[in-house]
């Protein structure tokens, strides 16, 4: 491997290889980035993925279809809701599966606490990457309140295993009604704190703008999708374009990138998408809680799951991008192939081709806006 | 447009080198004759009526009764909202199918992917590496007939498993507790389990 | 000229106030009280009294009313959980449960097991705090004396379920972190096909075809 | 929810809380203790060059200075090592309340002998050196930083008479000496061998160079106001109100105290300006292969040079250890005949004067703690750009307005008085409405002031 990509970077023997990664602080998880710079100014930047292969794909073919659920966690173990989704869905189509109402709430709203987990994870370790500690606590001091509420409703704070096939598996806690809007009242003015702390800090945006811009051509070539699609400019979200579960219900906005303070594209535009999409996940939140229909929480599923033969594919609106599940049948128990399509998967083969150019400190600052999470790319 | 008007269009551009569309047991698909797959593909994307600029995903499946991996394309457009699904099948033994490469840029990773697990080859793709695996990993482990190996450079990756274990240990405490009242079984102690499954840690 | 001055001191302008917003942020922290707790020894409960009833811990089986339906068994994703059946030999209607091992280092916690469970036997504690030098403690035996299975009535509403924890927490209480398990017997050179014996086979011998199913054997040949 | 088998913590038992009271008695000795311990070593052996006792030969009272100044010397080594590990302490503390953490709370009372601790783990570590380090540079760098921060300590003022020597070209010697320090990390990230360290040592070439232009004309605005490029001078020549200080009579030295304070902390690679170790960019830069006892005294230096940037800021625009409504003759007064041992009351006034250089000190140390948890990195190119494009130009402006200044104050000495008094009220507008602000950010988000559990 290294030989190869050796091969590729070395041209005249002046610049120098830097093994990015595989530990590194900021890369989160473990990625390596084969690096060629010139000084501070990087050549070519080519990654490294795989070092956290767990052939997910290959257990789902070996467990039954309800089996597999816990193992979806762990595709995107950040934001684990939506992997649960996203192989619930699919395997409701193959079943031809009606969910209840209430669990078609459920999901939406679980899921968009999980966004806003998600993304506070990231726009704090983009602040972390660029420098500044104290944001990413105070991300992750949120983010523990969510945890909190999840784990009240499902029993985890980080692998959920909450949605089945046919609906969720637990309807809401006593309590949680409340809590959960104590915390979004409290959180859509961390919002605005954490703006006044970190995305406007002039540092901080002379750090980002105009910085690693991918033009929204660029981006759907290379099948970049949520966020990272978004902050190119791309109106483009599954949840209002191909509605799924009970988004139809809610009034949202999609925030879009537009140049907030320097390229249309830059990783700017990819942070601060993020950021504006909390506050448009918490609106979505606040309607499902009011809007929650009564009812089951669980269809009726067949004891033995064992779809006829044919294949299914579900789209998620991850929070690193679309999710799409692949689940094929051949009319037994376990499913013939499960292939995950992943949002971090596509954003990181577009750094081979944005990356030169780039200063070292820009490349820190290119993966932290593609925010990809190596369990992902890997699966 | 819905599936069938856009295999009707391709079918109106390609003739049967277009497979017909599956029947629509959940998601419909065609099956497409590997060397035009390519064309297929810079049809669909360039075609304004179609428009598929998104790849969205590109993976395979095995099917060893059939002697077959079929590459699995799902195209979708962001302009029309509409999306298809096309299949390449290739012969097991040596897979080979064109790159889509030039098509989608998105499609280097995916194919990538596609030769590290099932072992496609894809002429004319630039950078046709391992990305998963180790580059001297061997086997193609998606395949259906794939046996891993017991560990990797020296690695073990089987532990014992301890409820096996603990049984074949209750086994041997019974025997010996009761000699007198069961002799036959105590004559050979018994072992029925398979020695310690492998198990990945 | 004068677009540049005034566009330098916006420059200027603009990182300042920033810097001032941001700075009152951040000393406004010094202000609140911090969030975090002093686990284990400073909270005000232990930390597992303050978990919600749903928490996952660890497995805890109420032998009393297992029902022997082996359910969890078949739920289990990563066949962490093993139970055998055998007939007791003085009484041959009574059926009796001799193993109910389940290997808490396997497993993921993910509830399916609980979720077939007929009479509520097998339930997800709070207790996480069981921290081991050996692995091989972790494997919790819910049967080291073989208990009859519970036979369900009828119409039966409510299972003598005894409280959530009650049954784990001494155990857990009576571990030592450093102590060592069980010695295991070294691999028996009897050949796989021995064949099964017993009704815990199933379980054991489904391992073998789970995802990490392997051959060693033939692997070896396929690797230089 | 229903919690059958919740049972709360034992209560602590008298033991326990006997020794607890033990920790928090050690901690005090050592907090209190130590630092008093030193200070009160400055206080008494700074002025022992003033003094000559009466019937004592030339070589005696000769041996009793040079033996006099090899302890102090000792001891402000000693203070070096000491503030910086409770600087670090100090560090955690805030930045851990601002991440709202609870921070060091484990060894000593609240956290605070875990300087010692680290400092005592990182002594028993093993001192590695890489196989293709280059030896003799790796050994050597760390001693170029340490020897180049405790030299400043020779011309930093504590008090009035409290100063180790006070050379004719202090600043110019400060300014000096502490370009050492960019030497030792210049050969930390060469000999390393490594690309991470190489980076780091480029890095801190490139700024800490470029730096010292800036720093070096904002610190002319002081020698130019005072007429001296000797500290005490500098410091006797300011008042001791704030409308007296350097940095709010004339609006160019307050300027110039901006841009002093932000190179200086370029200089000692204080976040925003922390590159050439960056973490998560260069992992730990010129530091990466450094460990154990060398890896120790990198840590220390940067440690001990808040405090050394905070004196030196002082002492140039704050008005030192100047104690409100003591004039230089209340001192003189106190002191008594020239030579003998002087009277209780001028020590008292060189402790209370040294309290308020500490006290102004700290507060600048503070702000630069501040200033690093709250402000991210910027980039390299960006640090260039602010060097030459900002801070050079400004300081070149209050250089040549402060010669400007100087014969308006000449012709007109109310316009100092004036402008101290003006820029004295806008900054306590500036702190009320800060201030403010930051109460109102605490109610913004439903938090409210609570000091409980600091």
């Amino acid at each position: 491997m290294e030989r190869l990509i050796l091969r590729r970077l070395q041209a005249d023997g002046e610049e120098m290889i830097l093994n990015f990664g595989p530990q590194h602080p900021s890369t989160h998880g473990v990625i390596n980035f084969m690096v060629e710079t010139d000084g501070e100014v990087i050549r070519k930047a080519i990654p490294d993925v795989g070092y956290l292969h767990r052939s997910i794909e290959k257990i789902g073919e070996q467990v039954g279809y309800p089996g597999f659920m816990p193992f979806t966690d762990r595709v995107d173990y950040v934001a684990a809701m939506f992997p649960n989704e996203g192989y619930a869905i699919a395997v409701e189509r193959l079943l031809k599966l009606e969910v209840p109402p209430r669990a078609q709430w459920l999901r939406a709203i679980s899921c968009e606490l999980c966004r806003i987990a998600s993304h506070l994870i990231s726009v704090g370790t983009m602040a972390m990457d660029i420098g500044a500690f104290t944001p990413m606590l105070h991300g992750v001091r949120e983010r523990e309140t969510l945890n909190d509420l999840m784990e009240a409703l499902c029993g985890a704070r980080l692998t959920y295993n909450y949605h089945r096939v046919g609906g969720v598996a637990f309807d809401l806690p006593e309590g949680w009604r409340d809590r959960t809007l104590r915390f979004l009242d409290h959180f859509d003015r961390f919002l605005v704190e954490f703006d006044r702390l970190i995305s406007f800090n002039e540092v901080f945006v002379k750090r980002l703008a105009g910085v690693a811009v991918i033009p929204a051509e660029l981006a759907t070539d290379y099948g970049l999708s949520g966020p990272n699609l978004r902050g190119s400019g791309v109106d483009w979200d599954l949840r209002r374009d191909l509605p799924y579960a009970a988004y139809p219900n809610f009034r949202f906005q999609i925030p879009v990138g537009k140049g907030f303070v320097g390229t249309v594209g830059d990783a700017f535009d990819r942070y601060y998408v993020r950021c504006l999409e909390m506050g448009e996940s918490s609106k979505i939140v606040r309607q499902a809680l009011e809007t929650l229909p009564e009812g089951e929480f669980m269809a009726k599923v067949p004891r033995r799951i064992k779809p006829e033969a044919g294949e299914a594919l579900s789209r998620v609106e991850s929070a690193r991008g679309e999710m799409a599940y692949y689940v094929v049948s051949d009319g037994t128990e376990k499913a013939a192939r499960v292939r995950v399509r992943t949002g971090s998967f596509t954003a990181m083969g577009i750094v081979d081709a944005i990356s030169p150019g780039l200063m070292v400190a820009d490349l820190v600052a290119l993966i932290a806006s593609l925010d990809v999470v190596a369990p992902e790319i890997d699966r | 447009m819905t599936v069938q008007e856009v295999h009707e269009r391709l079918l109106a551009r390609f003739g049967d080198e277009v497979g017909p569309l599956g029947e629509p047991k959940v998601d419909p698909f065609c099956v497409v004759r590997a060397a035009r797959i390519v064309d297929v593909c810079r049809f669909a994307k360039e075609d304004p009526a179609l428009a598929m600029d998104f790849l969205e995903d590109l993976t395979a499946l095995d099917w060893p009764k059939r002697n077959v991996i079929e590459v699995v394309y799902h195209l979708f457009s962001y302009r029309h909202r509409h999306a298809i699904v096309l299949k390449v099948e290739a012969d097991r033994a040596a897979p080979r199918v064109p790159t889509v490469e030039g098509v989608w840029r998105a499609a280097t990773w995916f194919e990538r992917e596609v030769y590290d697990l099932f072992g496609v080859e894809f002429a004319g793709h630039s950078d046709l590496r391992r990305i998963l695996l180790p580059d001297d990993w061997i086997g193609h482990p998606l395949r259906k007939d794939y046996q891993e190996a017991g560990g990797y450079r020296g690695f073990d990756n089987v532990r014992e498993n301890p409820l096996v274990e603990l049984r074949r240990l209750d086994e041997r405490a019974r025997a010996a507790a009761a000699p007198a009242t069961v002799p036959a079984p105590a004559a050979t102690p018994p072992a029925p389990v398979p020695p310690a499954t492998g198990e990945k840690a | 000229m004068a677009q540049n001055v005034r566009a330098y001191a916006a420059a200027v302008g603009t990182t300042v106030r920033s810097i001032w917003h941001g700075m009152s942020v951040t000393l406004s922290y010094l202000l609140r009280r911090p969030v975090t707790i002093q686990y284990p020894d400073r909270t005000p409960l232990p930390v597992r009294d303050t978990l919600p009833s749903r928490y996952r811990g660890f497995l805890e089986v109420d032998a009393a009313i297992c029902t022997g339906c082996q359910a969890c068994e078949r739920a289990c994703p990563i066949n962490c959980i093993a139970i055998t059946l055998e007939k007791d030999p003085t009484n041959p209607k009574q059926r009796l449960v001799t193993q109910f091992d389940i290997d808490e280092a396997k497993c993921m916690y993910c509830g399916l097991c609980v979720e077939p469970c007929p009479t509520g036997s097998i339930q997800h504690t709070r207790e996480f705090e069981a921290s081991s030098a050996d692995l091989r403690t972790l494997t919790f035996r819910w049967a080291e004396e073989p208990f009859p299975v519970y036979k369900v009535a009828k119409d039966a509403t409510y299972y003598p379920r005894v409280p959530l924890g009650s049954i784990l927490r001494p155990m857990l209480e009576a571990r030592r972190w450093d102590a060592r398990g069980p010695e295991f017997l070294p691999p028996a050179e009897t050949p796989a096909s021995a064949g099964p014996a017993g009704g815990g086979r199933a379980g054991a011998s489904r391992g073998t075809g789970g995802p990490a199913s392997s051959a060693p054997q033939q692997e070896s040949e396929k690797k230089p | 929810m229903s919690q059958p088998l919740a049972q709360p913590l034992a209560e602590p038992s008298p033991a326990s809380k006997r020794r607890a009271r033990g920790v928090l008695g050690l901690t005090l000795a050592v907090g209190v203790g130590l630092p008093g311990a030193l200070f009160g070593l400055i206080v008494a052996l700074s002025p022992l060059r003033t003094i000559v006792p009466a019937g004592w030969s030339d070589g005696e009272v000769f041996l009793l200075h040079a033996v006099g100044l090899v302890v102090l010397a000792v001891v402000l080594v000693t203070f070096g090592a000491v503030i910086s590990g409770m600087s670090v302490w100090w560090e955690m503390r805030v930045s851990s309340r601002m991440q709202s953490r609870v921070g060091y709370n484990r060894v000593g009372a609240g956290g605070f002998l875990q300087w010692i601790a680290d400092a005592v783990k990182l002594l028993l570590k093993e001192d590695l050196v890489p196989a293709e380090a280059d030896g003799v540079l790796f050994r050597a760098a760390p001693y170029f930083v340490i020897v180049g921060f405790a030299l400043t300590f020779v011309v930093l003022p504590f008090g009035q008479s409290l100063i180790a020597a006070d050379l004719d070209v202090g600043l110019f010697y400060v300014l000096s000496v502490t370009a050492l320090v960019v030497v030792g990390i210049l050969l930390a990230g060469w000999s390393s061998n490594s690309k991470w360290s190489l980076f780091g040592g480029m890095r801190s070439a490139a700024q800490v160079i470029s730096y010292e232009i800036p720093a070096g004309l904002a610190a002319m605005v002081p020698v130019l106001m005072a007429g001296s490029l000797s500290m005490q001078t500098i410091i006797q020549r300011q008042g001791a109100w704030p409308w007296q200080w350097n940095a709010l009579t004339n609006p160019f030295a307050l300027v110039a105290f901006f841009v002093f304070f932000i190179a200086q902390l370029a200089e000692g690679n204080r976040t925003p300006f922390d590159l050439p170790e960056a973490e998560s960019e260069l992992v730990a830069g010129y530091l990466s292969e450094y460990s154990s006892f060398r890896f120790a005294i990198y840590f220390l230096v940067e440690w001990g040079n808040l405090w050394v940037m905070s004196a030196v800021a002082v002492t140039l625009f704050l008005g030192g250890w100047q104690v409100p409504g003591v004039g230089l003759d209340v001192y003189e007064a106190a002191r008594g005949a020239a030579g003998s041992i002087p009277g209780l009351g001028w020590w008292g006034l060189q402790v209370l004067s040294m309290l308020v250089f500490v006290a102004k000190t700290l507060f600048l140390v503070n702000v630069i703690i501040w200033i690093r948890w709250t402000l991210p990195r910027i980039r390299v190119d960006q640090m260039m750009s602010l060097c030459w494009k900002y801070l050079v130009p400004f300081a070149f402006v209050c250089f040549v307005g402060t010669l400007f200044w100087q014969l308006l104050v000449t012709a007109r000495p109310w316009a100092a008085l004036a402008t101290g008094v003006a820029l004295t009220g806008a900054g306590l507008v500036a702190t009320f409405f800060f201030l403010r602000l930051t109460l109102r950010n605490v109610s913004a988000v439903g938090d409210r002031v609570d000091l409980t559990n600091w």
